[in-house]
Formats: structure tokens, C-alpha cells, sequence
């Protein structure tokens, strides 16, 4: 069985919570190993969804962001798709453990995801979707 | 997330219980820096309760120990579990704070 | 939040629990009340599943049953999704209550849909997806 | 779903746990045939474990109930809950089956 799960949530960075919660019940029922759901999943998903919210949309109430949680061929794939104009994933990328990055309080976002999935990428031409992939066992 | 502050001697400990997000790690900034404004220097945050920290919430932690590094005091932390000790070296944060296993330890030394 | 549920099966009619199941799971989080969840839902979506797995699908092995369950403008709405022909839902409803109707094994399955749910309607031209809308208070 | 054949006196009592759906209608037609078959003419099907019927379950015992009633036999029901009891009223088979409500009163009136 191909199972998906499809939410679409206002702007607010308040519904993150909600929207991971469930993502993460899904995942149960996917049989995604304990600790990638609990951690690596709801994490990197926080991440997405707070650029998503506050760099995508602006935090405008009239955008909305839309996740897809998915398995397919063995793996967990997550999309997050913002109504924002697109950014470059990997010009975004900063090193934030560089020495003159460490102490600097943002620019982590897109190195955890990257460190938390298998793999993350842009997913469409505009750039307002990333896709997330985590191999399943 | 909720968290509390109590005093132990002169080290204001903050618990922390549930996720430290993006949506909710102002509220802990602006009682921190109340807390530095009111004098106090020595703080040490304490995780057990924690699910996990993302990263604005390591963010956050970044500029408050600044600031309070930069006003004399220091900042600990105690209690991180796996996932959040991953977490700290993968972003090398654990070169920046002094984390301690137990809150007993984390008190001993400052 | 808008909540989508998307499953897609093979064509055995031993699928059919499982996917009720699930979208049964999910009513519960969309906070469908308990009477449509347990009863209309659950035996409005087996009789689409297996209408379309037996004569969508003609229960052949490369053809797939999608299912997508749904919150929209507090109503639920369910599609069952075949890779069939088509049919027309109209013509295809008998009234098994028909005393000449009333003893025959079959024929029930439409009108049932009809009965447990508010609107059941085909929902693209091919007639192969069948929409049900369930509204709720 | 399964299913439990038990004796009551000359009435075969089936109980049926779980859903009676297209998956699994067979089997309990398959089983009626064959007490049927072996010369038995009273029965009494019990739905208090029963979840919900489909349009296929109720063929089947509509199906059944006419080959019990062709060999002078006869077919009852016993114990359905309010959506069952409604399923039977939407699809006026209240109207060709005796409806019980309890085992014992199904019972006494074979
Ligand atoms: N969905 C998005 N839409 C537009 N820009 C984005 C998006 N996600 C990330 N970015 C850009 O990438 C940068 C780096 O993001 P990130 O690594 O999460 O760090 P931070 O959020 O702390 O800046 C952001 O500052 C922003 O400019
Ligand atoms: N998904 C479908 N694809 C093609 N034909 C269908 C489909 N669903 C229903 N039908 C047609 O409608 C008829 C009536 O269906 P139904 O009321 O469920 O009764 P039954 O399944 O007992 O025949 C079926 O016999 C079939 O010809």
C-alpha cells in the first residue's frame, strides 16, 4: 500500500507543532524506525516548515504552506511547498560549524535538514518546494 | 514548550519542557534576559525535559550565552539527551558551551 | 488545517480492511463523530473499494485502487479512484427495496453508498472515480 | 472476521465476529452450505460481535436464506446493534428475514 498524507496550514510559525504531530503519527504508521521519528523527521520538518512560513510566504496570511508526507520505494519523502518565489537550495547552504559562522545566531536551517535526511533538494523549477528523502531500513 | 526558573545559590536554572522552537523561543529569551537585566550572571538551562531544539532555538542559546559571556556571567547546560547531543556536534555548539551531564555536576563548577 | 489522506492499492479485495482502516484512523483525527466514522464511512467506502477492485479493475494485478480522504469546508469527502472504464453511477443504482429486486443477492452496493453518505456522485468525466461527501456539523 | 458454529438443540448457531465483508463472505456461505448439506435445517446467525455488513454480506444471506427456505428449513437472525438493525431497514430486508432480539428469544420461536 502507497500511503501519503496531504496538509495545507496557514502562515503562522504556531502551527508548526500541529502539523508535525501528525507527520510524525503517519510515520508510525509507516513504520519508520523510532528515533528517525522522533528526531530526524520532526526536526528537519521543523526546519522546512519555519523557512517555508517566514522566508517563502513572509509569514502572509493570504499563503499557505503545503506538505506532503509520503513513502515510497523504501524511503520516507516529505515536501514542503511555499507560495514564496523559490530560493537556491544549495547557494543557501552555509557552513555554520566554520569558525566564523559558530557563534552567529541563524544559518542553520538547511544544514540540519541536510544532516537529518538522506537527502534534500529543491523539487520543482521555482524552487518553492523541497524535498526531503530518508531511506527506510 | 513550557519552562521554569528557580534559583540554586546564584545560578538562575531555566527547565525547559517540550520542543524549543521556532514559535516559542522568544518567550525564553525575554525571561532569560530579565534575569540578566535583574542582576543575575550565572544560568545554566536544563534539558531532560526536552524533545528537541531546532535552529532558531540553538539560536537563541547562541545569543544569550553571548551575552551573558559578554556581561561576566556564563551559561550552562545540563542533561542533553542522544538526540540532542547529536545535535550539538553536528553544529560543533558543543565547543561553545559547557555542557554538563547532571545538573548537580553543572552547578558544582561554576 | 486542510487534511488529505492518499492511499493507492492493488486490486484484491484483502486490501479492502486495511484501507478502511486507515482512512477510519484518520476520520478520527479530522473528528468525524463517532456513528459516521464507525459505521457510514467505513461501509460506504468498502462498497466503493470493492466496486472498483471487482468491476473497475476487473481485480487485474497491474491495476491500482487510489484513495483520497479529505476535509473540505466541514464536509468529508472520500474518492475512490479506478483504472477501469468508467460507469454511470445513475444508471448503474437499482432500488434493491423493489419487491422484484428484493431477494436478489446483488444491487445493493450503490443504493448503500447513496443512503450513508450525503452526495455520492462520479467526479471526472471517465466516470472511474467516484466522489462521496459526508457533511458534518 | 470469523466466525464460531456451535448446536442448540436441531439449530445451528454462527456467530460472526468482525466485519461480514467481499474478503471473507465466502467462507461463511461455504460453512452454511455444508451443515446444510450435512441435514441440518434450523439456523440462527448471531451478530452481537459483528462490526458492520457490506451489500455482499447481506447477498450472501439473502442467498442463503433462500436455499434454507427451498429445503423447508429456516434462517434467523439474532442480536443486530442499531446501525445493523438500520442497514436492514434501509434495504427493507427487516422484511424478509425474522429479526431476534436476543439468541434465547430466536431461540424458543424455531
Ligand atoms: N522556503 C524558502 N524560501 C525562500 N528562501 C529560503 C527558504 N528556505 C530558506 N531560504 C533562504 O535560505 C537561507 C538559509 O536558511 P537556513 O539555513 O534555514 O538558515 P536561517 O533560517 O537561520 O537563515 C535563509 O536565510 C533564506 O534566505
Ligand atoms: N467502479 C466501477 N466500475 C465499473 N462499473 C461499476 C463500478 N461500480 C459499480 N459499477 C456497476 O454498477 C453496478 C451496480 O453496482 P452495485 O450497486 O454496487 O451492486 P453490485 O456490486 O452488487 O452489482 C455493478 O454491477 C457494475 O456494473
Amino acid at each position: 500500500m502507497r500511503v501519503a498524507l496531504e496538509l495545507e496550514v496557514p502562515s503562522e510559525v504556531a502551527q508548526i507543532e500541529r502539523v508535525v504531530a501528525r507527520v510524525v503519527a503517519t510515520c508510525a504508521d509507516l513504520q519508520v524506525p523510532e528515533r528517525q521519528r522522533q528526531f530526524n523527521v520532526p526536526l528537519a520538518l521543523t526546519e522546512a516548515l519555519s523557512n517555508a512560513i517566514l522566508y517563502g510566504n513572509a509569514e502572509r496570511a493570504d499563503r499557505h504552506v503545503t506538505v506532503r508526507a509520503g513513502m515510497a520505494d523504501h524511503a520516507l519523502v516529505l515536501e514542503v511547498a511555499d507560495e514564496g518565489p523559490g530560493f537556491d537550495l544549495d547557494a543557501c547552504t552555509r557552513d555554520p560549524t566554520a569558525p566564523e559562522n559558530l557563534e552567529r545566531e541563524d544559518g542553520r536551517g538547511l544544514f540540519l535538514m541536510r544532516r537529518l535526511m538522506d537527502r534534500v533538494e529543491r523539487y520543482n523549477a521555482a524552487g518553492n518546494v523541497v524535498r526531503m528523502v530518508l531511506e527506510l531500513p | 514548550m513550557s519552562f521554569t526558573i528557580a534559583k540554586s545559590g546564584d545560578v538562575t536554572v531555566v527547565e525547559v519542557e517540550g520542543q524549543l522552537i521556532v514559535g516559542n523561543r522568544q518567550e525564553l529569551k525575554q525571561r532569560v534576559l530579565e534575569e540578566l537585566d535583574h542582576g543575575e550572571r550565572h544560568f545554566l538551562i536544563d534539558f531532560s525535559r526536552t524533545g528537541y531544539i531546532d535552529s532558531s532555538g540553538l539560536g537563541v542559546l547562541v545569543s544569550l550565552s553571548k551575552k551573558i559571556r559578554e556581561l561576566g556571567g556564563e551559561l550552562r547546560l545540563a542533561n542533553l539527551n542522544d538526540d540532542l547531543r547529536t545535535l550539538f556536534e553536528l553544529t560543533k555548539l558543543d565547543t561553545l558551551f559547557q555542557i554538563a551531564d547532571s545538573r548537580e555536576r553543572a552547578l558544582e563548577s561554576f
